[in-house]
């Protein structure tokens, strides 16, 4: 690019320090006009956006339902996230979901898993019945796999579809050659890794949460519905 | 048992076919005296010589033509009974023009030698002994021409244990050394028991490729009943008949890099400087005339001749019947000699042989890509990596031509040999060689 | 810089004579990464169009007000702006884009085609000629990413804009959909533009 | 007759040659190769030829699309060296027996266009152009290179060469992968069920595998007699074997039930093929014999580590590939001792 100036002219004078206090400040505060208005505006759509995501994940790994509560497991029972006012913030890793179909009535809990794969960590959400003590259904959220091998654990039907529902007693098994008992999962030919860390982590978050899912299920408090409509009027 | 006996040969080295059957079975001729005699004031290592004739003098055969210029140089005797016709530059077999004395031989002469034998040897001190061989204008004849009387003066404090005495001519085609110690091993004992004299060497070791049983086994006749002279048969390979190399084979023993053999208590000379030395003391015949192995696929009648110094190449070779359709001339072996660009240049004291061929060696013609196949590696009886030499000299970096040691090599030209790419290795090393010279000479100015 | 210049000429030349991807070579990172499918490759191009234009005309504005020593400086602070207004923006429009594109979109900031163009063109250069030159450029790199796209989806996914264009029993060639097959393709894609250039001389010969 | 002047050729010395030049040298290996690709089709049919005959299609096409045209009558050198042929013949070996022909059409395109060509061509290379063929085919279709046939249940018998894999055949762009018999490699069977495969199948060839890889015994025959004809450096190949018998004794000696036994991991997989014919390629190998020992024996520990404790069941591939890549910084800190010195300097 023959514009490009290469040196700053040694005639010119030295801008005070004021300009370049100035300068910076001018373009900071235009930047930040900017910023925060497109903030406004984009912050409520991202994040029901996140909601909603989570929401048809969460309907996915739990057939039937159509409602969800965030839970936590506080003082040796699971409790609704909603409830804490002005406590400790919960962690995203203690939350796990309770799903609840159209009569509110529980049908389960969504529990979200990580662990690694073949080529970094994969984020998995699954459905688990504590009663049939099976997974109802399993969903990648975040994967790296190799396209067209590791990517199957999402992408390839037959094997997303074993896990609806499979045992958790006495462990999720992977098998190669067809499964065989209700708790085995048959490996993705050539992706042995891939369909390999998915039942671990399954297993893995099994285990986190199995005791703290034995007690009875808490139940389904409704949103109350004119706070939405309240910020829906406002837009 | 020695060293010899048991390893027999240096390491790496390459064997080219030999061809030595055309000329080693034939006795040594004499060829006929030519008519114009050329010869060079400068045909050795060394400073030229000083011409102390006039043009129209006339000279006998082995009268003084030049005196040495200097320590490192040599004397020059006429050839012939003659008269000078010229002195002034004349076409060298190098190439180049360079003050040459021209004689036309008396053709009416019997061109017999009218010499006496020179001192006793035995009786004479090494500064007379030095001198003397001075006088005779001897040089190697092995092909580098470097005045002999040098090797004999030991410098200070350096002692030589052992004599060595090359007879390997490795370089294929050339049977010259061969003939001489078939035909007179007698002549090479007599000059042995006159160097080791000098020297004071206790062991004297004639170190002969095995490829020359005839010449084994003669200089074995004539040595037996000495105990102080063995005769090596070494392993054909070549380079063998280099200094370093052959000190090697004989001793197991490797010259440091940059000394002489003489740093390891050894003196190597070649098996024609010690017939010279005999011919020159016992008869007093200087060095005028020398054995040429006239050979290759353009001769039609190959034969190893005695030539006096200065007789023209074309002569030797329309002698030796050249074809029409020749398309190279070597003076010299063919590994290291060199290209003639006219047939008109004398014949010199280090030619040991002519070579004419109908056409050039196959494969020079089409350099390929280096394939790093390493034989060139294999080949370097010095161990280097010519390979690397060839692409730093190619890629013109000559400053890091010295961290290989370019200038080790002493330009066998087997890893040219050897290259199935035939990259001209020795020529780039050549060529990488003299611009690292001028480079150290220009950063020293 | 000379008064003559026009403006189809300035618009022209990013896009061919000087497009930043095959004959700058800049901006390698979005390029490599984004690029394994046609959408991912427009949306980056459609992207980082915005930030180009956006910045060009703010610099090209405040071209006067910018001092010298602390040019570089703000100009990433009025590129990092752009930035984050397209970041939220398609996190906001399309979630699904914005997980493809992942970390690549905050790192338009970084892109050296944008600063390059801030300090090459649009701080020397009126809003008009900014605005046109940032268009060009803005298309070219649009026009690169799309290539090398839609080649890589093509080859790597069997498809096109999503769509499959082999039939089922495709082979995907799998090196085609990670980044490896970024530096392959832009490879051969390169090789295929001095090909191109050297026949030209060739024929001008 | 008027004497016609000699015209006398101005040579530098030496004026001998050996004789034997780079396209001997390369049609030496070439005709090496014939037995193994005999081997191949006795185990694999017909299958083999066709592999072979597509990965050499493409590696000369593309060498002879991008070779500058000297003259429309003479061909140019770098077709003629048999340095292309020689590349897709090596690759053709190291596919599966079912591979797709286009895609080992497309592994010789890759590999001696990246491989070689954009390297400055013969003798520039750095990487193995065949493995970089086949690396590229193993980074595109990871499931087609590592589906294994099992050899013909009746080898040379005209049924099992005649039968041609349907795989063989798919059109191009389609998966090859439809062949329903399938095995798994020896290695493979060693690596994820701890099944040793018999030692005396290994040495026959009698094995699932890549085309060129399985019959231990030819490829040892051809290595020897390239090793005396001096074809390549003899002590690759050695340096390497000895490496993988040495590395791969030790966890063998602990843990005997799970790691394989020396001898298996020396006759099976690719080793021995990439030994003799791949590593050996002069061109992406050290030059100096002290720096053919560190190279074989790099070689040799990466096999073993890859091949236990990596992620694949196999890896002479990048194990050579990597070595390549240290070739030039091996040449450097391993320069010979040179002659009347003491070691080297450099």
């Amino acid at each position: 690019m023959k514009e490009v100036e290469l040196t700053c002219s040694a005639t010119a004078k030295e801008p005070s320090a004021l300009r370049l206090v100035l300068t910076l400040g001018i373009a900071g505060l235009i930047s930040g006009f900017i910023l925060v208005f497109v903030y406004q505006y984009t912050a409520p759509i991202i994040a029901a956006n996140k909601a909603k995501a989570l929401r048809e994940a969460v309907f996915k790994v739990v057939p039937n339902s159509a409602y969800l509560q965030e839970l936590h497991y506080k003082d040796g029972e699971l409790v609704r996230v909603a409830d804490e006012s002005g406590g400790e913030k919960v962690q995203p890793g203690e939350i796990l979901y309770g799903a609840y179909g159209p009569d509110s009535g529980f049908m389960g809990y969504a529990i979200v898993g990580s662990g690694n794969g073949f080529q970094d960590t994969i984020r998995l959400l699954y459905g688990y019945d504590p009663v049939q003590r099976a997974v109802l259904g399993m969903h990648i959220l975040d994967s790296k796999e190799t396209p067209g091998l590791g990517d199957k654990i999402y992408k390839d039907a037959d094997f997303v579809s074993q896990f609806s529902p499979v045992l958790v007693d006495p462990s999720v098994e992977l098998v190669k050659g067809g499964r065989k008992a209700d708790n085995q999962i048959d490996a993705i030919t050539g992706a042995t890794i891939s369909s390999d860390a998915v039942v671990k982590i399954i297993n893995n978050a099994h285990q986190k949460w199995d005791d703290k899912t034995k007690g009875a299920p808490p139940k389904f408090v409704p949103p109350p519905p004119p706070k939405e409509k309240e910020k829906d009027g406002n837009e | 048992m020695s060293v010899a006996e048991l390893v027999g040969t240096f390491r790496n080295g390459v064997h080219p076919h030999e061809n030595k059957e055309q000329t080693e079975n034939f006795p040594i001729a004499r060829m006929a005296f030519g008519k114009i005699f050329t010869l060079p004031l400068s045909q050795h290592l060394g400073a030229p010589s000083k011409s102390i004739v006039e043009v129209g003098q006339t000279v006998f055969r082995g009268q003084l033509l030049a005196e040495a210029g200097g320590y490192v140089s040599a004397n020059l005797h006429s050839p012939v009974d003659g008269k000078v016709i010229t002195i002034g530059p004349r076409r060298h077999p190098r190439g180049d023009l360079a003050t040459c004395i021209e004689l036309e031989a008396d053709p009416f002469s019997t061109q017999t030698i009218n010499a006496s034998p020179q001192n006793d040897p035995m009786n004479m001190s090494t500064d007379d002994f030095v001198a003397s061989i001075q006088d005779s204008g001897l040089v190697g004849l092995g092909g580098a021409a470097f005045p002999t009387h040098v090797k004999y003066k030991l410098p200070e404090g350096k002692t030589c244990e052992h004599l060595a005495i090359n007879g390997c001519e490795c370089e294929p085609y050339l049977t010259c050394d061969h003939r001489t110690m078939v035909e007179r091993p007698e002549a090479v004992v007599r000059g042995i028991t006159i160097a080791a004299k000098i020297l004071g060497a206790k062991k004297t070791s004639v170190g002969i490729e095995k490829n020359k049983p005839d010449a084994i086994a003669a200089m074995q006749e004539a040595t037996k009943n000495l105990d102080d002279i063995e005769v090596y048969p070494l392993k054909v390979k070549y380079p063998q008949g280099a200094e370093k190399m052959l000190i090697k084979a004989i001793y197991g023993i490797e010259v440091p890099a940059g000394k002489l053999p003489l740093d390891v208590g050894v003196v190597v000379n070649n098996v024609a400087t010690m017939t010279q030395f005999a011919d020159w003391f016992d008869e007093g015949l200087p060095l005028i005339e020398r054995v040429v192995t006239v050979a290759g696929t353009a001769i039609a009648r190959p034969a190893n001749l005695i030539i006096p110094v200065g007789t023209s190449v074309r002569e030797v070779l329309d002698f030796c019947g050249l074809d029409m359709n020749t398309q190279q001339v070597i003076m010299g072996g063919p590994m290291m000699g060199m290209p003639l660009s006219s047939l008109d240049v004398p014949v010199l004291k280090g030619t040991s042989g002519l070579l004419a061929f109908t056409e050039a060696p196959k494969g020079h013609q089409n350099t390929l890509a280096c394939i790093s196949c390493g034989q060139c590696l294999e080949a370097c009886g010095y161990f280097l990596n010519p390979a690397r030499l060839a692409k730093l000299a190619q890629a013109r970096r000559w400053d890091e031509l010295d961290d290989f040691y370019v200038n080790d090599c002493m330009e066998c030209g087997a890893c040219s040999w050897v290259c199935p790419s035939s990259i001209p290795i020795v020529q780039l090393i050549r060529t990488g060689k003299g611009a690292l010279r001028e480079l150290k000479a220009n950063q020293q100015a | 810089m000379s008064a003559t210049k026009s403006y189809s000429e300035e618009f022209l030349k990013g896009i061919w004579k000087e497009n930043p991807v095959f004959i700058q070579v800049l901006g390698m990172c979005p390029m490599l990464a984004v690029t394994n499918t046609a959408v991912n490759a427009i949306a980056m191009g459609v992207a980082t169009a915005f930030v180009l234009l956006g910045s060009s005309i703010l610099v090209s504005l405040l071209r006067k007000v910018i001092a010298k020593p602390v040019r570089i400086s703000t100009y990433i602070v009025i590129i990092a702006t752009f930035v984050t207004v397209a970041d939220y923006s398609i996190e906001a429009f399309s979630p699904a884009l914005h997980r493809e594109l992942g970390a690549f979109i905050a790192l338009i900031v970084v892109n050296c085609l944008i600063l390059g163009r801030q300090e090459a063109y649009s701080s020397k250069n009126t809003v008009g000629f900014a605005i046109v030159d940032a268009s060009g450029m803005a298309i070219g790199f649009a026009f690169a990413l799309f290539c090398l796209g839609a080649t890589r989806e093509i080859l790597g996914f069997g498809t096109f804009f999503g769509s499959p264009i082999f039939g089922e029993h495709f082979e995907p060639w799998v090196i085609m959909a990670l980044p490896p097959g970024g530096f392959l393709m832009l490879g051969f894609i390169l090789l295929f533009f001095n090909w191109l250039e050297q026949r030209k001389k060739g024929a001008a010969v | 007759m008027i004497k016609k002047p000699m015209q006398l050729l101005l040579q530098t010395s030496p004026f001998l040659r050996r004789g034997i030049t780079t396209p001997r040298l390369m049609s030496e290996v070439v005709i090496a190769t014939i037995p193994v690709i005999f081997a191949a089709c006795w185990y694999f049919g017909l299958s083999a030829l066709l592999l072979i005959f597509a990965s050499v299609a493409g590696a000369m096409l593309t060498e002879w699309f991008f070779t500058p045209k000297k003259s429309s009558t003479q061909p140019s050198n770098s077709l003629l060296d048999g340095s292309g042929l020689l590349t897709g013949i090596l690759l053709g070996l190291t596919l599966p027996p079912g591979m797709a022909m286009w895609m080992a059409f497309l592994g010789g395109v890759v590999g001696i266009s990246i491989g070689k060509l954009v390297m400055g061509g013969l003798g520039q290379n750095m990487f193995n152009p065949a493995l970089v063929g086949r690396a590229f085919l193993q980074a595109a279709f990871p499931t087609a290179i590592t589906t294994w046939n099992p050899p013909a249940t009746s080898p040379g018998s005209l049924e099992s060469f005649t039968a041609i894999r349907e795989s063989n055949l798919a059109a191009p762009f389609m998966q090859s992968s439809t062949d329903a018999v399938t095995t798994a490699s020896p290695l493979g069977l060693m690596k994820f069920e701890h099944e040793p495969t018999p030692w005396f199948d290994l040495f026959i060839g009698n094995t699932a595998g890549s085309l060129g890889e399985t019959c231990a015994i030819v490829i040892i025959v051809m290595g020897v007699i390239m090793a005396i004809r001096r074809d390549f450096d003899w002590r690759i190949p050695v340096s390497i074997l000895l490496a993988v018998a040495a590395f791969s004794a030790i966890p063998w000696f602990i843990k005997p039930e799970l790691y394989p036994t020396p001898l298996g991991m020396l006759l099976s997989g690719g080793l021995l093929f990439g030994a003799v014919y791949m590593a050996t390629d002069p061109v992406t190998s050290p030059v100096t014999p002290k720096g053919a020992w560190i190279f074989g024996a790099s070689i040799g520990l990466l096999v073993v580590l890859i091949r236990l404790w990596g992620g694949l069941p196999e890896g002479v591939m990048y194990a050579i590939l990597l070595m390549n890549a240290a070739t030039p910084l091996i040449e450097r800190i391993a320069q010979p001792r040179v002659f009347g010195r003491g070691r080297s300097a450099v």
